[in-house]
């Protein structure tokens, strides 16, 4: 099938009225969203500055609220008295803009994928990515379900897997330790292999989101 | 040629950079202390550093516009502008900046200058959750300013000026001459109107985290929601210094106004993690009732 | 000079030659009627003109060679040489307008014409009671007879039951001459009331039948039904003649009848003058038939000439102003009207929106529909005027209020008839009849009230101490109207500019004058700037700007009471067809101008009593009236407070405003509005520090409040603004309530800021509109990109008037707690500035809803607002920006001119200002604010200047997209909580008590109608029932 | 129980009665009585209360089974009334004017199965398989490990175990 | 005046025949009765007219052999109102005569004599 079937009725071209009577040929996929590809950025030529920057970024990892699959239920006690991520500088944010992690926790279907690359593209570079559990490394038990994805590394980067079915929320802190020691160490650089490998990326993704009724990249 | 001007802007620069750096601390002392009262940990004192610091060294931006990108440079104008006119220690020609060209009218007007520039960038954001948070955010204003307003006119009676200056010299000399023990009602309308000023829970509606992604700023990020920060931090001291200033008698040294405004400005905070969030047309009537009958009671009573 | 019996011989001789014509030969016939007309008209001229101008004196004519009382004789003097000239004026055209009709029925319908008007000449003349008799008989038959032209059931029925209702008062009036025969032995009207009727036995019987027979004949209200079917079914020539011809005879009858009663029943007259032109005025609100609307019409003006027959000694020499005024506006407008009602197909009200596309005609409605309601410069208004100011004189304010209620009344449905005519969206169908005999007779009826309004403007220059040459300019711009529409743009521009400059060294010495004069003139012609923007003629549009402009600089220039109200009139006329010109504004436009007129019959029942306590018309004088009766003040209060639309008397504004066009609604709403507070400043100056100030004070609060909080809840980007604008003067009003200097000069600061950000406002909402097509807000969006020179315009409008510093909007602030806190209103003052912080919650869904959000499909392609409308914006925003940094260029010369006011002032050192409470320094301000900003623009610059743009729909939407712009701009409805919460304090109330009124109004009218049950019988009984109530009141009151 | 299958029976010709446990019964009347029998019970006998609508697949006798399960909330008894409809061009009348939340379920069969349910609201926009463009996944003739494995990327050289020989492999080696 | 003079009585029935008149225009709903009633009622107002010039022992103001030029003052009634009653009931003949026409026309539109039937025009 074209995946053109499968754009929504609100995202078809159209043609509309103007005030004078003219018409206006409205195409909402290139006229509502910027087409423009992602870059690269390049990480500061001052290394002792980067490595500076890199440790506010470490110190200050900002996730996106965003719960797939069975692991959601394990950052909840993240934030509670017993666990306190708040201690290493972890803090939950409501909207991808002002987020640097994105917590994929478990399965992703195939419906929650589009989502899930919507809500990564929509943050901003430098930007880092936690795999939980054993669905997001090979498919887990999942594997052979016709509608969860497998290996999450083929969709987007991802930065530090946790594995476990379901980890433990000190498994989930040790990852985020783990993460810390990548990004200060100048190896959270994920986001440029994003812009880098947009291609291939692009193609995965396409590959199993047949209705691809937006743009390739979601700014 | 004189440089006084000079000297003047170095003055106001260190002033700036010092509240700057107290409002940093006391968000992080805050947040300490409310996880305290949640039996956490919490995060580190200088974690508003770090968060600030992050902020700024975000790679990429967005930008939905020009106002958009002028949005928070209008917030933050509001907040060192309100700085800027805000007498700071009583007493010192030093640091009571530029105090000597508009009075509290002028500061009680600024601080919409900011408001505006917000809403309208947000606005341009085009993000419907930013128009909801504007308007509870504008609609709750409405009346959080009426019991500070009665309490600004019963101070102008009760001192015969508006000059923020000359109401704090008309409380020196002791505990018994600040505004708190000559006017207590004024002080308590006031107080209760910096509860919904500073916009903590019960009158966070505006950023309600849950269910409307923090309101008007769900757009902005990196360097915006740094100058945001930013503002914040210098906003927040300075309004509770205006408040130390009115009624707590103002400060003749750094000490004492850092002691008076972090105790005032503990205050929203002490009552916002007590209390749950009302909703817009709740908070409204709210105000209507004891501070409102406060402050025309500050009036008549004074 | 041709001796006054031969308008009897030629009328008669012709009458008797036309027997001996045939009725083929109708070109003779015709030609003999037209001919003796003429003639007759030109021996009445030739005596008008002699006794008015030459150095003729009165001449009697005796018949038969024998003096009086043994002879019937006519007397020849002013009046009767002027109304013999009407009447023949009248009847020469009436014969031309009908002539077609005449012939067709024959010669004999000829005859009966020419005994008409014999009837009406000699009914004027005579000296004879019996004679007079006579000829009011032959009248009557002629009219019967007239009647019959119209060959309808309807037409037979009417005439018969004019016939009966004629009878009666025949009968009666016979046997009133007859004992008065009996008891003075002289049927010469000099004889009698010589013989001192009232004083002999049984007198006063014979003086009320002959008088209350006479009163009857001029169809008093409500024993009047047979007259107003007539005026219904006769022909509309015959209602004209009806109207104008026999009316003025009747009225002059009883003038000249009137002195047997020796000045007993001149009150009477009046009262019952008054009781129909109230009653019959109020009835004809509901009704929707032309020529009985237009029945009940003359009928209510016979009455207002009664009043000024019965009050004749009260108005002294003034009468013959009085009475020529009212007698020649419904001379001229309601022959006119009758006979365009001949025109029109149908009967109906409605159809004459046939006359749609037809300027001329229009035109012609519309001067007759104004003269008749009254407004400046028909004569009715200065007649009016002098009615009330020597009504008021003799302590008569009964009288003024019950006159100005019949006069309102009269309004209402003048008006609503013409705003249906225009403003009415369908157009009849049907093509008028537009025979040229009978458009010449109307056009000669227009020129003709055209030629008495000059001839009275004439008369009261003095008293008006006005500028004519604007009056002439608005006659001139009629004229071109034909013109396109930018050189009728330049050349009013142009001339607000000429005028301004010639006349700005008439007001240099009065600052507040200044101010005003400097915005209705300067501002109008800037604000006129955006005309250019529409192609075309726009016909009935320049004349009504520049009518508005005149009025509101005569307002500033006036110096006496009666130019300061005809400025005043003026203005509301000109506004309100203005606004009529709006393509759904029939309903708004009418409220308006019915608060306009009933606030301005405030102000003239004000000026009235201020008259009677000076006695002379200067405004300068009102404040020593007011001191010995405050009422003036308070009256002019009122009056002035409809215009600057109070809460309670605002529900005119939001609709008129956002109906107006596009670029007429910038200068009716940033500039004639301050009219209103020019005014009040004027009556409040005179009753500084009355009680009533407190009560003001109030009304200031509730309208700002009020008028706030509904531009919140507003959809309607124009409505919005007027709803601000109704805040504002909520503002203005509470300042001026408080007699202090600070607040005046917080008030006249917010005149002239309210005037800059107002119109800016407007201009931009209209050049934004002018694009979209639409005023609904939430139907725009995401203009920034669109129109940003729209969008900075609108920024700045709105942060000026939020008052946000360093704008000049925070001057007003500043003074206005100031002035607060000195004069004590604490309470007050807090919920004004409770209204400011509403004014956010407007202010910002003004640009929001407009200019951010989502941008829709429809204006994806729409350019900026065009240049003329950009172009004045930016003017005013150079002034705004230009007052924010020194507000001492207005604040000191306002503090020059209000230092002697109590109150402390302002200390100015340099830019910096001071008074006892506080501080500011606008330059430092500004300066600190305007660096301050750019060093942190540079750091966002710095630290993000490779954004990325990005469109609308890239946002964060919780992992979705938005699916239309349409459902992802909020902009409907987005104050709903705080509608929620505060929502109780803006119920309708107002609008509820006005509808109520109307309602009980119109109810009652159309209920109390049904009196007229057209059954002639009843007719007949009612005018039985009158003349016995009339008797027995008066019994009871000799 | 007893009574109201007996009611039921005598107006509609139920061929089987299945008593799952004390409170559970099903029934399975022929396709065109199925509505009706449903809108009976929820009418006249009081299951107020739709509990789920699913499906089984006999590919073997080329029939789909469809369960209307209903809920007597004063009784607290369930009742599943079984509907057997052909396996080609399956379609069954929509139910969604009885519970709106019917529409749901019907989606998600048609979208699971491929059951056609004409007029039932949204019934072609995709619930979970936004751009499936296979045969229905729950169809039994859908091999869904082929489908994986072309689509997926597997990881290579996973390997997997049954759960239950596995975990008594590690936990009890000596057994 | 004494009442029971000839001048009294007819006074008294002129104003009897105006009462019969208006009463007839008033209560009857036939036209013509109408009419008929205007017509009393002018009779009335005549004979009221002609009543007061009654003088007694005088003769009609007519100057013939009896009554001579010369001393037509003393002998004559009051010649006025004798002319006026001659114009009114000319007068009243022309009225009565355009009504009776009216009527004529009504009938001719509706085919009905009632005075109620007439009431198109109204309120």
């Amino acid at each position: 099938m074209e995946n053109k079937d499968f754009i929504k009725p609100y995202y078809e071209s159209k043609i509309v009225e103007s005030p004078d009577g003219e018409e206006i040929k409205v195409n909402p996929l290139e006229d509502y969203f910027c087409g423009e590809a992602p870059k690269s950025h390049a990480p500061n030529s001052n290394k002792l500055w980067e490595s500076f920057l890199n440790w506010a970024r470490a110190e200050s990892l900002w996730v996106l609220g965003f719960g797939t699959g069975c692991g959601s239920m394990e950052i909840l006690p993240l934030m509670t008295p017993r666990f306190d991520a708040y201690r290493f500088g972890v803090q939950m944010r409501p909207t991808p803009r002002q987020s640097n992690v994105i917590i994929i926790s478990g399965y992703l279907s195939v419906k929650t994928l589009k989502r899930a690359i919507r809500s990564y593209e929509q943050m901003q570079n430098p930007k880092y990515v936690m795999a939980l559990g054993s669905c997001t490394i090979n498919g887990g038990m999942y594997y052979d379900s016709y509608n969860t994805i497998n290996r999450l590394d083929h969709y987007m980067p991802v930065d530090v897997y946790i594995t476990g079915c379901m980890p433990r929320p000190e498994a989930l802190l040790a990852g985020f330790e783990e993460m810390k020691r990548l990004i200060k160490a100048g190896k959270g650089e994920k986001a440029n292999e994003y812009a880098e490998n947009f291609e291939w990326y692009k193609a995965n993704q396409k590959k199993i989101i047949k209705d691809w009724n937006m743009p390739d990249y979601n700014w | 040629m004189s440089f006084d001007w000079l000297i003047k802007i170095g003055y106001v620069l260190l002033g700036l950079f010092i509240v700057l750096n107290y409002g940093l601390l006391q968000y992080g002392v805050i947040r300490r202390i409310s996880a305290r009262i949640g039996k956490r940990i919490g995060v580190k004192v200088y974690q508003p550093y770090i968060d600030l610091i992050k902020n700024y060294s975000f790679r990429s931006q967005i930008t939905h516009g020009v106002m958009f990108y002028l949005g928070p440079v209008f917030r933050l104008s509001g907040g060192v502008g309100v700085f800027l006119f805000m007498p700071l220690i009583f007493g010192s020609e030093h640091f009571s900046n530029y105090s000597f060209s508009g009075d509290l009218i002028l500061i009680l007007y600024f601080l919409f200058f900011g408001m505006l520039g917000m809403a309208l960038g947000a606005g341009e954001g085009g993000h419907p959750y930013s128009f909801i948070g504007i308007s509870r955010g504008l609609s709750q204003f409405t009346t959080i300013e009426l019991p500070f307003t009665l309490a600004v006119i019963s101070l102008a009676i009760q001192y015969h000026t508006f000059s923020i200056t000359d109401i704090v010299a008309a409380q020196q000399g002791g505990i018994m001459h600040w505004t708190l023990m000559t006017n207590p009602l004024a002080t308590a309308a006031a107080m209760l109107s910096f509860l919904g000023m500073m916009g903590n829970s019960p009158f966070n509606v505006v950023i309600a985290p849950q269910e409307n992604p923090i309101g008007p700023p769900t757009e902005y990020h990196s360097t915006f929601l740094a100058v945001l920060q930013t503002n914040r931090a210098i906003l927040g001291p300075v309004e509770a210094i205006l408040m130390v200033n009115l009624f707590f008698g103002g400060a003749t040294n750094w000490v004492s106004l850092i002691i008076k405004s972090f105790l005032v400005f503990f205050w929203p905070v002490f009552v916002g993690i007590v209390f749950p969030r009302f909703r817009v047309d709740q908070s409204i009537p709210w105000f209507l009732k004891l501070p409102f009958v406060l402050g025309i009671l500050a009036i008549f009573l004074i | 000079m041709v001796t006054p019996i031969h308008l009897v011989s030629v009328a008669l001789g012709t009458a008797f030659l036309l027997g001996f014509t045939k009725d083929r030969n109708w070109k003779i016939s015709g030609g003999l009627v037209l001919l003796a007309l003429l003639l007759m008209n030109l021996i009445s001229g030739s005596w008008t003109y002699a006794l008015f101008f030459g150095d003729q004196v009165p001449v009697q004519v005796f018949t038969a060679g024998f003096k009086p009382p043994f002879s019937i004789n006519l007397q020849m003097g002013r009046f009767e040489a002027a109304i013999t000239l009407m009447i023949n004026f009248a009847g020469l055209l009436g014969a031309i307008y009908l002539f077609d009709r005449l012939k067709k029925a024959g010669r004999y319908a000829f005859m009966v014409y020419m005994v008409f008007i014999l009837g009406l000449n000699v009914a004027v003349m005579t000296r004879d009671l019996f004679n007079l008799f006579v000829f009011m008989e032959i009248t009557t038959i002629a009219t019967a007879g007239l009647i019959f032209l119209v060959q309808t059931g309807k037409a037979a029925a009417a005439g018969l039951k004019y016939m009966i209702a004629t009878s009666i008062i025949s009968g009666v009036l016979l046997i009133g001459i007859i004992f008065a025969y009996s008891l003075v032995s002289t049927l010469n009207l000099d004889g009698i009331i010589d013989g001192g009727l009232p004083l002999i036995k049984g007198g006063a019987m014979v003086v009320f039948l002959i008088l209350i027979a006479l009163l009857l004949e001029s169809k008093p209200f409500p024993a009047n039904g047979w007259g107003l079917d007539v005026y219904e079914s006769a022909h509309p020539g015959i209602g004209a003649m009806l109207s104008v011809a026999t009316g003025p005879m009747i009225a002059y009858v009883i003038f000249k009848v009137l002195p047997i009663s020796g000045g007993a029943w001149n009150h009477l007259i009046a009262i019952t003058g008054i009781i129909t032109f109230v009653g019959s005025n109020f009835l004809a609100i509901k009704q929707h038939n032309t020529q009985r609307l237009l029945g009940y019409s003359s009928v209510a003006q016979a009455g207002i000439l009664l009043i000024a027959i019965g009050l004749q000694k009260e108005l002294g020499h003034t009468f013959i102003y009085v009475a020529a005024g009212l007698l020649m506006t419904n001379y001229f407008a309601k022959a006119g009207l009758f006979w365009l009602s001949g025109l029109i197909k149908g009967e109906s009200l409605q159809d004459w929106t046939q006359l749609k596309g037809r300027p001329v005609l229009l035109f012609l409605f519309g001067l007759f529909v104004f003269s008749l309601a009254g407004f400046p410069p028909s004569p009715a208004f200065f007649a009016k005027w002098e009615l009330i100011m020597q009504l008021a004189s003799h302590g008569g304010y009964v009288w003024m209020v019950f006159i100005l209620i019949g006069s309102f009344f009269e309004l209402i449905y003048l008006t609503r008839w013409f705003g249906q005519v225009i403003g009415s969206k369908e157009k009849s169908s049907a093509q008028p009849d537009l025979a040229t005999h009978r458009l010449v007779p109307v056009g000669i009826m227009g020129v003709g009230l055209l030629g008495t309004m000059v001839f009275f403007l004439h008369h009261y220059a003095p008293d008006l101490a006005i500028d004519f040459i604007p009056i002439i300019f608005i006659a001139a711009l009629f004229i071109l109207d034909f013109l396109p529409a930018f050189l009728k743009n330049t050349v009013t521009i142009l001339a607000m500019g000429w005028y301004l400059l010639q006349h700005i060294s008439d007001v240099q010495n009065d600052t507040v004058r200044l101010i005003f004069f400097l915005i209705f003139l300067a501002g109008g012609a800037i604000s006129l700037l955006a005309g250019f923007s529409y192609k075309g003629k726009r016909i009935g549009y320049y004349p009504f700007v520049a009518m508005t402009f005149v009025g509101l600089t005569g307002l500033v220039t006036a110096t006496t009471t009666l130019g300061f109200f005809l400025s005043w009139e003026l203005m509301a006329l000109g506004s309100y067809l203005l606004i009529s010109r709006g393509k759904n504004a029939q309903k708004t436009s009418w409220i308006y101008i019915l608060f306009s007129v009933g606030g301005a019959y405030l102000l003239l029942m004000g000026f009235g009593v201020s008259f009677a306590v000076t006695g002379d018309g200067l405004l300068s004088s009102l404040g020593i009236a007011a001191r010995a009766l405050p009422a003036v003040g308070i009256l002019l209060t009122i009056g002035f407070l409809s215009k600057i639309a109070a809460m309670g008397l605002h529900i005119w504004l939001p609709g008129a405003y956002a109906e107006a066009e596009d670029d007429a609604t910038p200068f009716i709403a940033g500039i004639m509005m301050n009219a209103g507070i020019f005014g009040l400043i004027l009556s409040l100056s005179i009753i500084a520090g009355h009680p009533f100030t407190w009560w003001l004070g109030w009304l200031g609060v509730i309208t700002a409040v009020g008028g706030n909080i509904l531009a919140a809840f507003q959809e309607d980007a124009k409505k919005l603004i007027a709803y601000s604008s109704i805040g504002i003067m909520g503002y203005i009003l509470f300042a001026l309530s408080m007699n202090i200097q600070m607040a005046w000069m917080a008030a006249l600061y917010y005149v002239v800021l309210h005037f800059l950000y107002k119109t800016i406002l407007f201009l931009a909402v209209g050049g934004v509109i002018f694009r979209t097509k639409t005023r609904e807000m939430y139907q725009m969006g995401g203009l920034i990109k669109k129109m940003p020179l729209s969008f900075i315009s609108v920024l700045i409008g709105i942060i000026a008037l939020a008052g946000i510093p360093p704008l000049a909007g925070f001057g007003g602030k500043w003074l206005f707690y100031n002035a607060v806190v000195m004069n004590g209103w604490y309470l007050q003052g807090a919920l004004v500035f409770f209204s400011g912080v509403v004014a956010f919650l407007y202010c910002f869904k003004l640009i929001s809803a407009i200019f951010l959000g989502q941008a829709k499909d429809r204006y994806r392609h729409i350019k900026e607002a065009p240049v003329w409308y950009i172009l004045p914006q930016y003017l005013l925003i150079i002034g705004l920006l230009i007052f924010s940094v020194l507000p001492e260029l207005v604040l000191q010369p306002v503090a020059h001119a209000l230092r002697s006011m109590p109150g402390e002032g302002i200390q100015w050192d340099g830019h910096f200002a001071q008074t006892s409470f506080g501080y500011w320094n606008a330059f430092i301000v500004m300066t600190v604010i305007a660096i301050m900003f750019v060093i942190l623009l540079a750091w966002l610059i710095l630290n993000s200047r490779k954004a990325q743009k990005v469109k609308q729909f890239d946002m964060v939407f919780a992992g979705e997209t938005p699916f239309t712009p349409e459902t992802s701009h909020v902009a409907y409805n987005i104050y709903a909580p705080f509608n929620k919460a505060l929502g109780f304090l803006v119920v309708p109330v107002t609008t509820w008590f006005w509808h109520a009124t109307a309602s009980v109004t119109d109810a009652s009218a159309n209920h109390l109608r049904k009196w007229y049950n057209g059954n002639g019988q009843t007719y007949a009984l009612q005018m039985v029932i009158y003349i016995v109530m009339f008797y027995l009141i008066i019994r009871g009151g000799f | 129980m007893q009574e109201i299958i007996e009611r039921i029976s005598k107006v509609f010709s139920v061929e089987e009665v299945v008593q799952q446990n004390n409170h559970q019964w099903f029934i399975t009347v022929p396709k065109k009585q199925a509505l009706e029998s449903v809108t009976y019970l929820r009418d006249r006998e009081g299951f107020v209360h739709f509990v789920l609508l699913s499906c089984a697949d006999w590919i073997e006798s080329g029939k789909f089974q469809l369960t209307y399960l209903l809920n007597h909330p004063v009784k607290k008894i369930d009742l599943g009334i079984r509907v057997f409809i052909d396996r080609e061009n399956a379609e069954m009348e929509s139910a969604h004017y009885l519970w709106e939340q019917i529409a749901t379920y019907q989606r998600e069969l048609y979208e699971m199965f491929g059951i056609n349910f004409p007029n039932s609201p949204r019934l072609t926009d995709p619930l979970l398989l936004e751009g499936w463009d296979n045969i229905p996944p729950m169809r039994r003739d859908f091999d869904t490990l082929k489908y994986v494995e072309k689509t997926y990327f597997p990881t290579p050289g996973r390997k997997s175990n049954d759960p239950g020989t596995y975990m008594k492999e590690k936990l009890y080696p000596n057994e | 005046m004494n009442f029971f003079s000839v001048q009294g009585i007819s006074l008294t029935i002129g104003f009897i025949l105006i009462l019969i008149g208006l009463w007839g225009i008033l209560t009857q709903r036939n036209l013509i009765r109408i009419i008929i009633g205007f017509t009393i009622f002018n009779n009335g107002v005549n004979l009221i007219i002609v009543a007061l010039a009654y003088m007694k022992g005088r003769t009609a103001p007519i100057i013939d052999q009896v009554v001579t030029r010369t001393d037509a003052v003393d002998k004559v009634a009051d010649p006025i109102p004798q002319a006026l009653v001659l114009t009114a009931i000319v007068i009243g003949v022309g009225v009565t005569a355009v009504m009776l026409s009216y009527t004529l026309r009504m009938y001719r539109a509706k085919h009905s004599l009632e005075i109620n039937v007439f009431t198109e025009s109204k309120w």
